[in-house]
């Protein structure tokens, strides 16, 4: 009961997330939506767990947790250089 | 009730054309790869869908828990999602490799490059 | 849920910017990873996450660096072509829903025909409690081994295309993000956790959601987290490219000579039952096997992926 | 060396809790993936005082957390009251504090201010942090220091 | 002993030898391993046809578990059949590759193409020999990747699209499989083939099982590029390395066909397929369409290797006509021709190769003079057009046979009025190389052109061989595609 | 105590729902990027927080509660750090706070 609630509330809270990475307005914006949507992710995969009654698979959670960090990290990377490895030097990087 | 048991699929079926839509309407052709991945996705969900059992729970063996949901579409669909990124990682890698060529991702611009050449 | 999936669907298709479209993606995935816990799929959930959220959105992000970034508007004939096909596909489909059996209906003919005995006898006969990975590495073992074959195809088919990263020539300067203080320190904290994390995943496939697809794709991703944090230099260094080919080609061929070894002790391709003295020890032993073999190829096939994209130049 | 020692150590604890079966075979194969960890992990060459910090002393970062769970809390139900307001008072300013000059130092700085809701660190050189708060007395707060003294006192190296 | 594990030894074998090409890192090494698992799998699918014809249907438990539960080989006559179409056309194409992947591929990425290749071919040889669905989509996954792969490795660069457009149309085509087996799973609780066909009747008449027919259908039909889902065929085999064009041409609508087969009959059934579903009155019109418009873009094609591809698209429609007139002869015809079919296109696929090989081109404009520069490799040309055209004492006319026999016997005078003159276009689009070839003026070539060499020539000229000797010793072909219908309609004994 | 642990368990989990709402109406409203960090931060430190207490007081003391635990302090160290990367790479991207210029009250874009 509790937990649905709890479940509902993380849900309403991605809708809202989610708006905002369809709105906008600059790139910045949307990843940390994304970014915001992977926490919300994890709490309510946890919750769910419970509110299902085998919260054992909490595993999952963390590898949300561990991909969330990783997916923006990459993105970054990807907006900091314009590439994943750096094959280009970072231009005008330490101003 | 007929319909509320369907309601379900139905919803799945339109993420599958969303995602159909997307491959064949995008001249791009790393949106193609998108649209691709939702329209494998949402396939996958049918897949789970099929597999749900009403009050059955994680088909991980306990005791005292007698109703499981059926692990067969389970196992199915993580072959699937393994199929689905390999052809996007080499999707994408002909995507690269065009780019390469034509300077462009964009459908029509290759088909007037290769027109003209 | 199936709302907001829905919603990030249309978004998604009218969403011109590639960037956004990519980055809803990796909603979209996330999306229907939690709704495959709804539905009790945790393995698929386990590795939805990993894969669409994680590493499918990572080399859409990779493939987008390396072109453009925004796309065309749709041609308005093609837009009607598209639309009448999606219609009549749809309407097909739901004119064939109309006879399924209702969602979650334990009666569904699905429910009660094959299924039932890997669910009552799995336990005599594997001895694992996880029933998905009982199914998937022994009793439709073979189409494992074809998706251990596929994975291992896409690596080689993106590492033919975008070719190796040239041992020790990679990048001029830094090309990490060791100045970024706080994520050097972050990632170095991270690093040895979640690679412990990949293994756990690896060996509890047997009692929990998890083995070794899931495994590989985290051992994956902790790689390429130091690869971006450090640098192209320093994780070709730690893991050189053609180290990672090899365990990637090795994985596929512990796979199979496991089935090679069955078959030289007088069981069918793939029958673990005679590899131990008792049958059960036998299913442990090639299930543990086999899952190491396919942990290794996708590891080291998702590792080389993202060598061969992070470290593409193009052609002049 | 003492840093991989440790590093397994921690590791394995952690096998542990994760794993919650204590049979033979799964210990032995935790044992295994530790040492496996801690080979790559020296090959990466993130075992060091940075990525493994072991001279941090325990009661004062038990001290200091506690401390900060406390502004986390205060400061939550401050931006809190602020969303929920239909005026949205707010008045996000910029200020730049110095930091110490050890660099796990400088982290745990950073991230603290980021943890607090209200103030988030939005760039890290030459051992001065650039905040961003959401009003001005946040802003006013940090710049008194208080969080930096804790911060000092902690990362003490030995 | 060795005996009973041949259907597993068949795929394994390519199986595992695609890793250890990578291995090898070599691409003369990689070619002979490749080229020694491709004789195997020739000689274990001799082997087990030979086992199929004396003893009937063979079936092999992977992982000892019994079918439905695992995954089941089950070899009948036609699949058995299909097995050696495939093995055999890619021993000798990849007899041939060496040399001419030499040429066209660049030289570092040599053993990735012998690593492609293996896959590429134990997927094949993994759709055909399969008793399950699920393990059909997987293989045939395994050998579409791979082919996009194959066909990109190009240096034209118009490759690379040709094989991005694969891509996304080969996905959509299996995830419409994909639907389709969820359906069918949804509806019957089963993956395995036979017990599908048994489980399906009792719900065949719900809607439920027809969409997934009409998915399924539609699905593989893309994949075996049946006239209107063609478009990617052409560029596909056109932009590959000839080697690959010829091994595309010989095998990979092959299966797709034999695919479209195995649903229709043995697990929907006859009676599902052509009365519930009238299959037969949509696939007989797309049948002629595809062969008359097919035929017709092929004669105004200049690239000659594109004008192949359409003609593939058109020899298809000859296949799904036999298959359209559901009678024993009519499905023979069908079976005959994939077979022969496959002998004759990989022949004139790898005397392009040839032609590829010494002069750089195969516009139609190119071959001119060809005829007296390379007379062995234009000599294999001609004789593989006449029996693409279906001259007598070639395959070609044997196949052309026996669907005449079997319009006539259902009275449909007309088709086969119509299957002569569909010919006559292939003899017009063949007569036009060969006209240029023979009497077109060389034009101004600074390099005197050379024979092939003979380690290509040779293995096309065994195709070429075949070609004729199964034009005119027909036992055998005949035999067995006889029995493989047979066992379809289920009018065996 | 039974009784007493589930209330306390309602307690900190509604808390720390508000707060994870808090933020998505923050993320919302709020005027420009770098105020929406704070926003975030919220449901991101006392939302997950109280969420995961409430649920370690349900789980008591067990090998759930332990990984429940881990998850958190995961969160808690990766979490700002991708927040600091996410705004320095924003103000290297040329993307200018609008506190630069203080008691800017523009209503949101």
């Amino acid at each position: 009961m509790i937990f649905a609630l709890a479940a509902c509330a993380i849900l309403l809270t991605m809708a809202l997330t989610l708006s905002r990475g369809i709105l906008g307005p600059t790139t910045y914006d949307r990843i940390l939506a994304v970014n915001s949507f992977g926490t919300k992710t994890v709490l309510i995969i946890a919750v769910l767990g419970f509110m299902t009654g085998r919260p054992d698979f909490l595993d999952i959670a963390f590898v949300y947790a561990l991909i969330n960090f990783v997916g923006t990290i990459a993105v970054l990377k990807f907006f900091e250089y314009g590439d994943l490895g750096g094959a280009r030097s970072p231009d005008e990087y330490e101003s | 009730m007929q319909i509320f048991g369907l309601y379900n699929y139905w919803i799945v079926i339109i993420l599958m054309m969303i995602g159909l839509y997307v491959v064949i309407a995008s001249g791009n052709l790393i949106k193609k790869i998108v649209g691709l991945n939702i329209f494998q996705t949402s396939v996958f969900i049918l897949y789970i869908s099929i597999g749900k059992l009403q009050g059955g729970t994680a088909p991980i063996l306990v005791e005292g828990v007698t109703s499981y949901s059926n692990p067969l579409p389970h196992v199915l669909i993580l072959t699937a999602i393994v199929v689905g990124v390999a052809t996007t990682a080499l999707g994408l890698a002909l995507a690269v490799r065009i780019y390469g060529a034509y300077d462009s991702i964009e459908e029509d611009e290759i088909q007037k490059q290769d027109a003209t050449s | 849920m199936l709302g907001l999936l829905t919603v990030t669907a249309i978004a998604i298709a009218r969403m011109d910017q590639l960037f956004a479209a990519v980055m809803l993606f990796g909603i979209y995935s996330l999306l229907s990873a939690a709704l495959f816990v709804v539905m009790d799929a945790v393995d698929v959930a386990f590795t939805e996450a990993a894969v669409g959220a994680g590493i499918a959105t990572i080399l859409m992000l990779g493939a987008l660096a390396l072109t453009s970034r925004e796309q065309h508007a749709v041609p308005r004939s093609r837009h009607w072509i598209a639309l009448s096909v999606v219609v009549i596909t749809g309407a097909a489909l739901i004119y064939g829903t109309l006879d399924m059996p209702l969602y979650a209906d334990p009666n569904a003919p699905a429910h009660l025909h094959v299924v039932p005995r890997y669910l009552q006898q799995s336990m005599q006969e594997i001895g694992i409690p996880n029933v998905v990975t009982s199914v998937l590495a022994s009793y439709r073992g073979y189409d494992t081994l074809g998706e251990t074959v596929v994975i291992f195809t896409a690596a080689v088919g993106v590492i033919g295309r975008l070719g190796i990263v040239p041992e020790g020539v990679v990048e001029s300067k830094t090309g990490g993000m060791e100045h970024h203080l706080i994520l050097r320190i972050t990632a170095k904290l991270m690093l040895p956790l979640i690679l412990l994390f990949a293994l756990y995943v690896q060996f509890h496939g047997d009692f929990g959601p998890g083995g070794g697809f899931q495994a590989g794709v985290i051992f994956a991703s902790a790689f390429i987290l130091y690869g971006l944090v450090f640098g192209m230099r320093s994780v070709t260094r730690v893991a050189p490219s053609i180290v990672v080919r090899t365990l990637a080609a090795a994985g596929v061929l512990i796979y199979g000579g496991v089935g090679v070894i069955s078959l030289l002790l007088g069981g069918n391709y793939l029958d673990y039952n005679v590899l131990g003295d008792q049958p059960k020890d036998g299913q442990h032993l090639g299930i543990f096997l086999v899952e190491f073999g396919v942990g290794m190829t996708v590891a080291a096939s998702m590792i080389s992926l993202f060598y061969a994209y992070a470290s593409y130049k193009r052609e002049e | 060396m003492r840093h991989s020692i440790s590093l397994f150590v921690f590791s394995f604890a952690v096998w542990l809790l994760l794993s919650g079966y204590f049979e033979s075979l799964l210990l032995v194969l935790g044992l295994a993936s530790c040492a496996f960890v801690v080979w790559i992990a020296r090959r990466q060459d993130v075992v060091d005082h940075e990525g493994h910090p072991m001279h941090l002393r325990p009661m004062r970062w038990i001290l200091y957390l506690i401390w900060l769970i406390g502004e986390i809390v205060k400061s939550n139900i401050d931006v809190a009251k602020r969303v929920w307001s239909p005026k949205l008072p707010i008045s996000p300013t910029l200020v730049k504090v110095p930091a110490d000059s050890d660099e796990l130092r400088q982290v745990i700085y950073a991230n603290s201010i980021t943890l607090t809701p209200g103030t988030v660190s939005i760039d890290l050189t030459d051992a001065t942090i650039t905040v961003h708060a959401l009003t001005r007395e946040g802003a006013l707060a940090l710049e008194t220091g208080e969080m930096a003294r804790r911060v000092h006192g902690v990362g003490r190296a030995e | 002993m060795i005996r009973a594990q041949l259907p597993v030894l068949q795929v394994v074998i390519p199986l595992l030898a695609g890793p250890v090409c990578l291995l090898l890192h070599h691409s003369r090494l990689s070619w002979g391993l490749a080229t020694s698992a491709s004789w195997v799998a020739l000689f274990i699918s001799l082997a087990l046809l030979d086992q199929v014809l004396i003893t009937g249907p063979i079936s092999y438990e992977l992982g000892g578990w019994a079918a439905p539960w695992g995954i089941e080989y089950r070899i009948d006559e036609i699949n058995a059949f299909v097995l050696l179409i495939i093995s055999g056309i890619n021993a000798i194409t990849i007899s041939f590759a060496r040399a001419s992947i030499e040429h066209e591929v660049n030289e570092k990425r040599g053993h990735i193409v012998y690593t492609g290749w293996m896959l590429y071919l134990s997927g094949l040889l993994g759709i055909a020999i399969t008793g399950d669905v699920f393990n059909v989509f997987v293989f045939l996954e395994i050998s579409s990747l791979s082919s996009y792969l194959l066909i990109s490795l190009n240096r034209d660069r118009r490759a690379l699209t040709a094989a991005f457009r694969y891509l996304v149309m080969g996905t959509i085509g299996a995830t419409f499989i994909l639907i389709g087996i969820a359906l069918l799973y949804m509806m019957t609780g089963t993956l395995n083939m036979a017990d599908l066909a048994a489980r399906i009747l009792s719900v065949s008449d719900t809607r439920t099982v027809k969409i997934a027919f009409a998915f399924l259908t539609a699905g593989i039909g893309l994949k075996a590029a049946v006239f209107p889902m063609h478009f990617w065929l052409p560029n596909a085999y056109a932009y590959a390395p000839s080697a690959i064009s010829a091994l595309f041409a010989g095998t990979a609508t092959k299966v797709a066909i034999y695919l479209l087969l195995r649903f229709f009959f043995t697990i929907y059934g006859v009676e599902f397929s052509f009365e519930t579903m009238k299959l037969d009155r949509i696939l007989l019109p797309l049948a002629l369409a595809g062969i008359f418009v097919a035929s017709t873009i092929a004669i105004f094609e200049t690239d000659v290797k594109r004008m192949l591809g359409y003609s593939s698209i058109a020899q298809i429609g000859y296949m799904v006509l036999g298959v359209s007139l559901v009678s024993v002869t009519g499905v023979t015809a069908a079976i005959l021709h994939l077979f022969n079919h496959a002998l004759m296109k990989a022949a004139l696929f790898l005397a392009l190769g040839c032609v590829f090989f010494r002069v750089g081109s195969v516009t139609r404009g190119d071959l001119a003079g060809l005829g007296y520069a390379m007379p062995w490799t234009m000599g294999a040309f001609v004789l593989g057009g006449l029996s693409l055209v279906g001259i007598p004492l070639t395959v070609g006319f044997i196949s052309k046979w026996y669907l005449i026999v079997a319009a006539l016997d259902q009275q449909m005078w007309w088709l086969a009025v119509l299957v002569l003159i569909s010919s006559l276009l292939a003899l017009v689009y063949v007569w036009q190389v060969i006209e240029v070839a023979y009497f077109g003026t060389a034009g101004d070539r600074s390099v005197k052109i050379k024979e092939a060499p003979a380690a290509l020539l040779i293995p096309t000229w065994i195709l070429i061989i075949a070609n004729i000797y199964f034009g005119i010793d027909t036992s055998l072909t005949v035999g067995v595609a006889g029995r493989a219908a047979q066992a379809l309609l289920g009018t065996a004994s | 105590m039974q009784l007493l642990i589930d209330i306390l368990s309602w307690i900190t989990i509604l808390t720390g729902s508000f707060f994870v709402i808090t933020g998505g109406i923050g993320i919302l409203r709020l005027p420009d990027f770098f105020t929406r960090l704070h926003a975030v931060s919220m449901p991101d430190t006392l939302g997950i927080g109280l969420i995961i207490l409430g649920l370690v007081l349900q789980a008591g003391f067990t090998q759930t509660s332990a990984k429940l635990i881990m998850i958190f302090l995961f969160m808690i160290f990766t979490g700002p750090a991708a927040t600091h990367a996410l705004a320095k790479t924003a103000l290297h991207g040329k993307l200018k706070p609008k506190a630069m210029y203080k008691q800017d009250e523009e209503s949101s874009t």
